[in-house]
């Protein structure tokens, strides 16, 4: 009961989030709407007893990842609304006219949808559906899991991590003018 | 009653925002935030099945490798726009065409 | 009587030890290095000294002797088994040759104290006297073929390094250079008799070999090229021409001169005394296989020649070191002569006599050549015209080298003439038996002859008569008795008398010692008989002496099997003994009419056989022969036209031809490539590829978001598409 | 203890690794590096023997790795040692840690230099350790690389072509092996064990035939000429040698001296190890002609040393002579001559590894090798004043390779006389003329640059330093030790030799 | 769940409680703590000002009540009172939003918190990882502060905060791993428990690494938290009140009640993981209310203790520049945190984990024998 209404806030503060990031024009906004749909999944991982995974997420997405954008929503010119009601780049196509600025969002939305229909009722009629455990911590488990099964891929993903960091690092250091010049 | 098919269905959702929001926008960072999106809803379909299947951590571990993942492409991805940003002062997606034949 | 290991392995090893200490700190404090040699010598002669008291009064046991063996490594695996030995023999000759290498030795060491004082490498000569003591003392003790091969080549190379110790003199080079590779040559036969034994009797110990020629194992023929030989003969001839390599013997005798280039103190110890006696010891320890061999007659032979001829080109030589060199040739050839005529104890007699006095008299030639310092070229003199009148000035010298000479020459009551006169003797009686030996006993008496004359002559020129250079006399100090210089001589001096080695005034046993049936020397030494190594156990390293190994002595005369036999001996021995007395006499008496009285004129000799005289003069053309015909004429052409086939003919063109081929192929299939594949094939494909991408580059729209479209539209059909995942 | 040789072979690659990534400035802290490197292998391989089971023959168990490679063809990768292997191992460590000092003086690249120094070594290192064939092969190309570089950068005034000839002679040969490593693949079966050189070992392919140009040969023996052929041009025997005299003269002195000490000994070893072992009863069909050839070797190179003028050509040919002394003892297939040619491979290893530094050092001072000069004047005299320690480490290393009793030379010469007395009488006696020529033109050459007065341009030159002398030591030493007591080596290799005469006894 | 308020509870009176009861527990206890700490964050403005009027030989707030010691009130009414104003340009949301982001950031940190081995709100056995994650949320609360009101002096403070905060979270988490890592735990409440109630227990002492560890966690702490001389973002002389220039009335209530809250937040994490949290000598009184309420005043009193020097080191040292910030951050603190848990890895491998103060004594004993 308590779960389920954790569930419903989280998964309405979700669902939200995604709509409102995708409605908004605001790239600021649309930041902070996904930023609060981060939350939300954070929610529902915790319904989920992965209590780990939630930590992991707050910490890399809310400490990280969205700072991160609004930085760089920042270092490029911040909020520019006309880039929002630009039209879509089809003008080499000639039977794309001046179509509706949505239009092909919601039609690519509405194929997956019919999409993800098809696959959830599979799921739903497959022998998947499962009960609730007792909750246990997993830290321990993943711990011993990243060390012993998954050790290799761990090993690399910090190694990806490495060279995103550097990679990352050198991409935007700043210019020398001679430099800047030669770029442009 | 929380079964799998509801946490499917919100990561469905937000898998398609994502997408919608990677068609729609010309920013490139609003592209990002797109995938951001998409990643987190596979990582919640990671942690879901793992929890409602044959229950074993791996899909923990799984959301584990995304959120690394997604954390990188965020770092390498902003500052690729960022640089963009810096030579030619937009970062419409479409002015990329450098490349283009 | 006990005996270990410890009593005997420090005469070896204390000159070794020496050596590697002095090696190490001879540049630092080289008189510390220069005592200690001198004391270790001095220790391991103690040692020598006990060992022969032991076996002097050990019932004079003519086949006594320790054998110790141990495991230098060996070859087991898999089913194969092979086993180097290493050990120790010692019997009365070694105990013998003991004494007699670390007696002069040790006098020598003293000797250079002076001799060498001034030298710059003062301490580095005493480093190679080192090791050359332990290779010698260690062949005299070595029970086996290859460790007296191991031992002959270290001094083989001692040798090498003491020619060659003046190395600023380009002659020093030539002369060290020819000195190791003449004995090479020998020793490279060594090693081949070696071998053959080796492998034919399964193991190179003495004893081994003995009861090997007396089981006939070696009467087995090996077959060389095309010829085939049994293999004692292959194998004593092998060994034998060590022996000439290393005694300079006949054909090879050319290198002794030359290493008069070393100092003199190492030519008293290494080319007169030790080392070269080496080889006759190596003859005297194989004797029993020279005998199987059938080799005695040419060994005589050989002596012979060597003898007389060294003696001939003896009598024109004007250095006194080179005198005193070929009169050790020709000594050497008495020995050797002795071997031939089967006078073993005689033969081994004359080696040490020979050494005593040889040494001496090396020393002394040293102490005059110290002496003489010419002070305008600023080299010590050793050419004997500018020397004579010496006595007033250096009596000690003039006294020792007076009795060696006499002693060398074969005179009475002297070592020398004990010695000599037997092999003489023996040599006559053989030459009653046998007429092939009549050669050889001539030669023999004439070698005598001649002998005695330029040994005198020496001494006259040196000592007597008037000062031919006054300046370089008036220089000369009047010695007064010195620890280091004259001391070692008197020493030696005292033991060129006759009785120390017979036993008897005059040489022919007649003064008994203790109850021997005859004088030490006859009964210690004797031929051994191969028919008693039969029932022999080698002993272990550390196993302490046992009383089965001594035999006790079962000696007997063996001068002829009957009575009149002996007897003929006997009288053939007086007849011989008064023959070289009266050639001594004569030849010392030619010399003091040529060269005191003035009577009989040296020149007139030179100007009648005036060719003979250049035959001497040139040695008899034997370095002609070797130098400029072998090496030069025949060896060094061999080599340049090998080497240049090898670089310019067979190089050039028949590894680097394959090249020239190769050029031809790569040549025409780079036609083939750029006409036929590049320009028609590849750049056709070119052309067809570029008439489609017009066609397609229509929808390559730069447009990421379209090809996203397009990819989801991709996606969507195929999950349509798709099976049921699940049930 | 079971990954020691994985740590012996990789351990240079890892140095090799921290080469590259050491900037190429800090040559100091490029060439402590390596000289740590190298010394780590070195006391690696001593730690190798003091944990090697004298007793057992043929391959260690304790040591042995195989680890699956290239699974669908069997390739595996394969480690192991026994005693042919270890004195070999050895000797490379110590020699890539000496000469790692002795090319201290190097200063064009020294980061590229020291590089292909170590990735040599890796593969020296592989070629004896491995015992996969294939393994075996590849290392064996491998060391083709930095060797070709190595003489043809670092080289003399005629380096390119030298090293060209090197590289395209050698690499030659090993296509042939290539031929016999395929053809024995298949005939083998192509099971795993078909590039398992120890089981391929023991004369399986006795009665094989093979039809080649339509008439039925014998499997065994034309391989076996084939393989021959391919380890000759390493060792080098007499109608291929002709690179050696380029590659030495033109090699940078570490560089020759790797090629002398090490590289030569891989053709023989590679008898050893499976051209023998494999084709014993071709192996004795043919010994006579081996034993011909190495004749040949060593009257032929002893000869032409003796006609050089250029000191270290002189030295090449005599390692041919040398090397002629290993091919008889082999030849002989007793347990004297095979223990005698293994032993003979590591004393030459020692030997002439001394003779190449001495000439390395002279030349850095002198800067050229004439014993004669081209216009007939003296090149060198007198050395023997102006450099008393060197002369004294020279006369060591000459007598050493002469073989002197006492030092190591003549405890293996002696050995393999002693082999083919009994196989071949006539060709003893013709080879022990070749060792007097041996001892002639090492003393000829001693005589005319040592002995004599000082020349002018040599009155600058000044002696070992401390360095030089620091490498020559251990050298001294082994020459020396090993000359008076050789056990400890003998007694290494001796269960294996017997093992593999006893596998060639069968088949005569 | 390992130890909460509701568990304790339960277990001291030996009842189950229903799910409404521990719901009701629950809130009653979250109300209580979250009101104590605004009490707190108030108090700590009056003692700062107290302190640093005292560092100055000033009097300070001293006419409110005795002491002034009422002065906090009586700001808090100002702020209540005051009017609220947003600028015109400014992004009103994302303006009403960031005080709020600040607040719950630093208000969910207070869930993990072990006042006590029974006042704990919610002993998550991730507990610190939980604290360090909600703790960022300040960051962007910070950051949206700075870029929502249009001015450029908040948005230079607002990023300037947010990079500084991002940054130090570095040192400060490596640190914290290194702890973890002795301890083997990341919940507070176990991390607590591993150590003595003495100094020799104290994780501070445990190794010399923890001891470097400890100071690097507190420099990295006080730049996370904006704290002097670190506190760039609100540099009064360059920016003019940096992110919450434009904030006033409640709003900017907020922003400061946040920071002060976070500072007592790190003083208490500093306490329980460095300082032997609320332990008490000779575990006195364990499992009665009393030892409870002594556990309670020992934590508050070593937190406070800290507290003191955090605004002892504000009002002694200058400001930094931003360079200087980064540099420390980067190119000091974060080697050597690295080089504090290898040694501290090291350290837990050779001696399986024991302190140096054990090492010690058995040495001692060991000899002694």
């Amino acid at each position: 009961m308590f779960l389920n209404v954790v569930f419903s806030l989280s998964a309405l503060l979700t669902v939200s989030g995604a709509l409102m990031v995708v409605v908004t024009r605001n790239l600021i906004h649309s930041c902070v709407f996904l930023l609060m749909s981060l939350l939300g999944i954070v929610g529902l991982y915790v319904t989920l007893n992965a209590d780990f995974v939630a930590a992991t997420q707050l910490v890399v997405y809310v400490g990280g990842v969205i700072v991160l954008m609004l930085f760089a929503v920042m270092l490029t010119g911040g909020n520019n609304t006309k880039e929002v009601l630009s039209r879509f780049g089809f003008e080499s196509l000639p039977l794309m006219g001046n179509v509706k600025t949505y239009f092909w969002g919601i039609l690519s939305a509405i194929t997956m949808m019919s999409v993800a229909g098809n696959l959830i009722y599979r799921v739903a009629q497959s022998s998947l559906a499962s009960v609730l455990e007792q909750y246990k911590s997993s830290v321990d488990e993943i711990g011993t899991k990243l060390l012993t099964d998954h050790v290799l891929s761990f090993e690399i993903s910090s190694i990806l991590l490495l060279g995103a960091l550097v990679g990352a690092a050198i991409i935007a250091r700043p210019l020398g003018s001679k430099q800047l010049n030669e770029e442009k | 009653m929380i079964s799998l098919s509801s946490y499917l269905v919100i990561s469905l959702f937000l898998f398609l925002c994502g997408i919608t929001v990677m068609i729609a926008r010309k920013n490139i960072i609003a592209i990002l935030l797109g995938i951001e999106l998409i990643l987190n809803a596979s990582a919640l379909n990671f942690v879901a099945y793992s929890r409602f299947g044959h229950n074993n951590i791996d899909g923990h571990i799984m959301a584990l490798f995304i959120i690394v993942i997604a954390a990188a492409e965020a770092a390498v991805g902003l500052a690729i726009a960022i640089r963009y940003f810096q030579n030619r002062e937009t970062i419409h997606i479409d002015s990329a065409t450098q490349l283009q034949s | 009587m006990e005996y270990d290991i410890s009593q005997i392995l420090p005469i070896v090893l204390l000159p070794f030890g020496a050596f590697v200490l002095n090696a190490l700190i001879v540049k630092k404090i080289p008189r510390v290095a220069v005592f200690l040699s001198c004391l270790s010598i001095f220790v391991s002669f103690l040692f020598a000294a006990n060992i022969f008291k032991d076996f002097f009064f050990s019932k004079y046991a003519s086949d006594f002797y320790v054998h110790r063996v141990f495991e230098w490594f060996n070859l087991n695996g898999g089913n194969q088994t092979f086993s180097v030995k290493m050990g120790i023999y010692l019997d009365n000759m070694s105990s013998v040759m003991l004494l007699m290498v670390t007696g002069t030795a040790f006098l020598i060491h003293i000797f250079s104290t002076f001799y060498m004082k001034e030298d710059a490498r003062y301490g580095r000569f005493f480093v190679y006297l080192s090791l050359f003591s332990s290779a010698m003392l260690g062949l005299v003790l070595s029970d086996n073929l290859l460790s007296v091969f191991i031992f002959w080549e270290i001094m083989g190379f001692c040798s090498y390094s003491l020619i060659g110790f003046y190395f600023e003199k380009e002659g020093a080079g030539n002369a060290s250079l020819k000195a190791f590779m003449t004995t090479r040559v020998g020793d490279v036969f060594f090693l081949f008799g070696i071998i053959a034994l080796w492998t034919t009797v399964g193991s190179v110990s003495f004893v081994d070999i003995y009861s090997a020629i007396n089981d006939g194992l070696l009467s087995s023929n090996i077959s060389i090229l095309i010829w085939s030989f049994p293999v004692v003969t292959v194998a004593a001839i092998s060994i034998f021409l060590g022996t000439i390599g290393k005694s300079a013997q006949f054909p090879l005798q050319v290198w002794l001169p030359d290493a008069m280039w070393g100092p003199t103190p190492c030519s008293a110890l290494i080319h007169a005394a030790t080392m070269v006696a080496a080889g006759v010891y190596l003859s005297l320890r194989m004797y029993p296989l020279m005998q199987a061999g059938g080799l005695l007659i040419p060994i005589a032979y050989i002596g012979a020649i060597t003898a007389f001829g060294a003696a001939t080109i003896a009598l024109i030589q004007t250095d006194i070191k080179a005198v005193l060199a070929y009169s050790t040739i020709s000594q050497l050839g008495y020995m050797v002569l002795g071997i031939g005529v089967g006078a073993y104890n005689a033969s081994f007699m004359h080696l040490i006599t020979h050494a005593v006095f040889k040494a001496c008299l090396f020393l002394s030639a040293g102490s005059i050549i110290h002496s003489l310092h010419d002070h305008h070229t600023h080299a010590h003199v050793q050419e004997m015209p500018r020397m004579g009148g010496l006595k007033k000035k250096m009596p000690y010298t003039f006294i020792a080298m007076l009795f060696c000479t006499l002693a060398i020459s074969g005179v009475p009551l002297f070592s020398g003439f004990v010695s000599k006169d037997r092999i003489l003797g023996d040599a006559l009686l053989m030459a009653t038996h046998n007429n092939l030996y009549i050669i050889p006993a001539l030669l023999g008496f004439g070698g005598a002859f001649l002998t005695a004359f330029y040994m005198f002559r020496m001494m006259f020129l040196t000592f007597f008569g008037e000062p031919r250079d006054k300046e370089l006399f008036d220089h000369v100090h009047t010695e007064k008795l010195k620890w280091n210089q004259n001391v070692p001589l008197l020493i030696l001096t005292v033991f060129t008398l006759g009785f120390w080695y017979s036993g008897s005034f005059s040489g022919q046993g007649l003064v008994k010692v203790y109850d021997a049936k005859y004088e030490w020397f006859q009964t210690l030494i004797k031929a051994p008989k191969i028919s008693e190594f039969q029932n022999y156990t080698s002993i272990g390293m550390t196993e302490k002496f046992t009383s089965n190994e001594i035999v006790s002595s079962k000696y007997e005369p063996d001068e002829g099997e009957t009575e009149e036999e002996s007897h003929h001996a006997h009288s053939v021995h007086h007849v011989g003994a008064i023959i070289s007395i009266l050639i001594a006499i004569s030849g010392i008496l030619m010399a003091w009419l040529m060269y005191i009285m003035k009577t009989v004129n040296p020149g007139w000799w030179v100007t009648t056989f005036t060719r003979w005289y250049r035959a001497l003069q040139n040695k008899y053309y034997f370095d002609d022969f070797y130098i400029k015909g072998v090496i030069q004429k025949l060896l060094l052409p061999l080599n340049r036209t090998l080497s240049f086939f090898d670089m310019g003919i067979f190089d050039r063109y028949a590894i680097d031809g394959w090249a020239a081929i190769n050029r031809f192929f790569y040549k025409t299939s780079r036609w083939f490539d750029n006409v036929v594949v590049d320009s028609i094939l590849v750049d056709g494909t070119g052309v067809s590829v570029r008439f489609f991408n017009v066609l397609l580059r229509t929808i390559q729209n730069g447009k990421i978001q379209f090809y996203f479209i397009v990819f989801i539209a991709v996606l969507a059909g195929y999950i349509f598409s798709l099976k049921p995942l699940v049930n | 203890m079971s990954h020691l040789l994985d740590w012996i072979l990789w351990m240079p690659a890892l140095g090799l690794l921290g080469v590259l990534l050491i900037p190429k400035d800090k040559v100091t802290f490029i060439r402590f590096w390596t000289l740590a490197n190298t010394l780590v292998t070195f006391i690696l391989t001593i730690l190798l023997y003091s944990n090697f089971d004298s007793e057992v023959a043929g391959i260690q168990e304790r040591f042995y790795v195989a680890i699956p490679w290239i699974q669908q063809f069997n390739i595996y990768y394969r480690l192991g040692v026994d005693g042919i292997a270890l004195p070999m191992i050895i000797l490379t460590g110590m020699l890539f840690f000496i000469c790692v000092l002795s090319s201290w003086s190097i200063s064009k690249s020294v980061k590229a230099y020291f590089a292909l120094f170590l990735m040599l070594e890796t593969s020296v290192m592989g070629v004896f350790l491995s015992l996969d064939f294939f393994l075996f092969y590849v290392f064996w190309e491998v060391m083709l690389i930095p060797m070709f570089f190595l003489i043809g950068i670092w080289g003399g005034e005629n380096k390119e072509y030298a090293a060209v000839k090197f590289f395209l002679y050698t690499f030659a040969g090993s296509v042939l092996m290539l031929v016999g490593l395929i053809a024995l693949y298949f005939a083998s079966g192509q099971n795993e064990d078909s590039f398992n050189i120890i089981a391929l070992q023991g004369g399986h392919f006795t009665d094989m035939t093979v039809n080649l140009f339509g008439s039925q040969w014998s499997f065994a023996h034309l391989f076996f000429v084939l393989m021959f052929i391919g380890f000759a041009i390493k060792v080098p025997i007499f109608p291929f040698h002709t690179w050696l005299p380029h590659a030495h003269v033109q090699a940078p002195t570490a560089v020759s001296v790797i090629l002398a000490g090490v590289l030569l000994k891989m053709g023989t070893y590679g008898f050893l190890r499976i051209s023998f072992p494999i084709f014993p009863e071709a192996a004795v069909y043919f010994r006579q002609w081996i034993a011909v050839l190495g004749l040949v070797n060593v009257i032929y190179g002893a000869f032409c040393a003796m006609a050089q003028s250029d000191v270290k050509k002189l030295v090449a040919y005599s390692s041919v002579s040398h090397m002629g002394f290993v091919m008889l003892g082999l030849s002989a297939m007793t347990v004297q001559g095979t223990n005698g040619a293994v032993l003979q491979m590591f004393n030459h290893g020692t030997s002439t590894a001394m003779m190449f530094l001495l000439i390395g050092i002279l030349y850095e001072r002198s800067h050229h090798r004439w014993i004669v000069k081209p216009d007939g004047t003296k090149g060198f005299s007198g050395l023997y004043t102006q450099l008393p320690i060197y002369s004294i480490v020279f006369i060591i290393a000459m007598f050493a390779s002469m073989g002197l009793p006492g030092l190591s030379g003549f405890i293996s010469e002696a050995l393999i006389f002693l082999g083919i007395y009994k196989e071949f009488t006539t060709i003893t006696v013709l080879a022990l003329l070749g060792l007097l020529i041996g001892a002639a033109y090492l003393l000829w050459m001693f005589k005319r640059m040592f002995f004599g007065e000082v020349l002018d341009e040599e009155k600058k030159y000044t002696d070992m330093n401390m360095r030089e002398v620091f490498y020559m030591a251990p050298l001294c030493i082994a020459v020396i030790v090993f000359g008076i007591f050789p056990a400890p080596i003998l007694n290494i290799m001796k269960a294996s030799v017997g093992g593999l005469v006893s596998l060639m006894a069968k088949y005569h | 769940m390992n130890q909460t308020i509701v568990s304790y509870l339960s277990e001291l009176f030996a009842v189950n409680f229903s799910p409404w009861v521990v719901i009701l527990i629950f809130f009653v206890a979250v109300f209580v703590v979250v009101n104590v700490m605004a009490l707190i964050g108030g108090l700590a403005t009056y003692a700062e000002r107290k302190i640093s009027a005292d560092l100055q030989m000033r009097i300070g707030p001293n006419r409110v009540g005795p002491y002034g010691l009422l002065q906090f009130l009586a700001d808090g009414v100002k702020m209540i009172t005051k009017e609220d104003t947003i600028p015109r340009d400014a992004d009103k949301f994302i303006f009403a939003l960031a005080p709020l982001l600040c607040l719950l950031g630093v208000l969910a940190t207070l869930a993990v918190l072990p006042f006590s081995s029974g006042l704990t709100l919610t002993d998550l056995n991730i507990g610190i990882f939980y604290l360090l994650g909600v703790s960022s949320l300040v960051g962007v609360g910070i950051f949206l502060g700075g870029y929502a009101s249009n001015s450029k002096w908040a948005m230079l403070g607002g990023m300037r905060g947010a990079a500084q905060i991002i940054s130090y979270e570095i040192p400060v988490t490596i640190t914290i791993l290194s702890i973890v890592l002795i301890s083997g735990s990341l919940s507070l409440n176990q991390v607590v428990e591993r150590q003595g109630a003495f100094p020799n227990g104290w994780l501070l002492f445990h190794n010399p690494f923890s001891f470097i560890g400890f100071f690097i966690y507190f420099i990295g702490a006080l730049a996370e938290t904006n704290r002097a001389p670190f506190d760039l973002p609100e540099a009064e002389s360059e920016l003019v009140s940096g992110y919450h220039t434009e904030y006033s009335g409640m709003r900017f209530a907020f922003f400061a009640l946040a920071e002060y809250i976070e500072v007592f937040v790190v003083c208490a994490v500093a306490t329980a993981f460095f300082l032997g949290g609320y332990k008490i000598p000779f575990n006195y009184g364990a499992g009665t209310l009393l030892g409870q309420a002594l556990q309670v005043a020992m934590f508050f009193a070593k937190t406070f203790a800290l507290y003191y020097v955090v605004i002892w080191i504000r009002w002694t040292l200058p400001r930094l520049r931003v360079d200087h910030l980064m540099t420390i951050c980067w190119k000091y603190l974060t080697p050597i945190a690295l080089f504090n848990l290898v040694g501290i890895a090291m350290w837990v491998w050779l001696f399986n984990g024991r302190s140096l103060y054990m090492i010690i004594k058995q040495a001692l004993v060991i000899s002694g024998k």
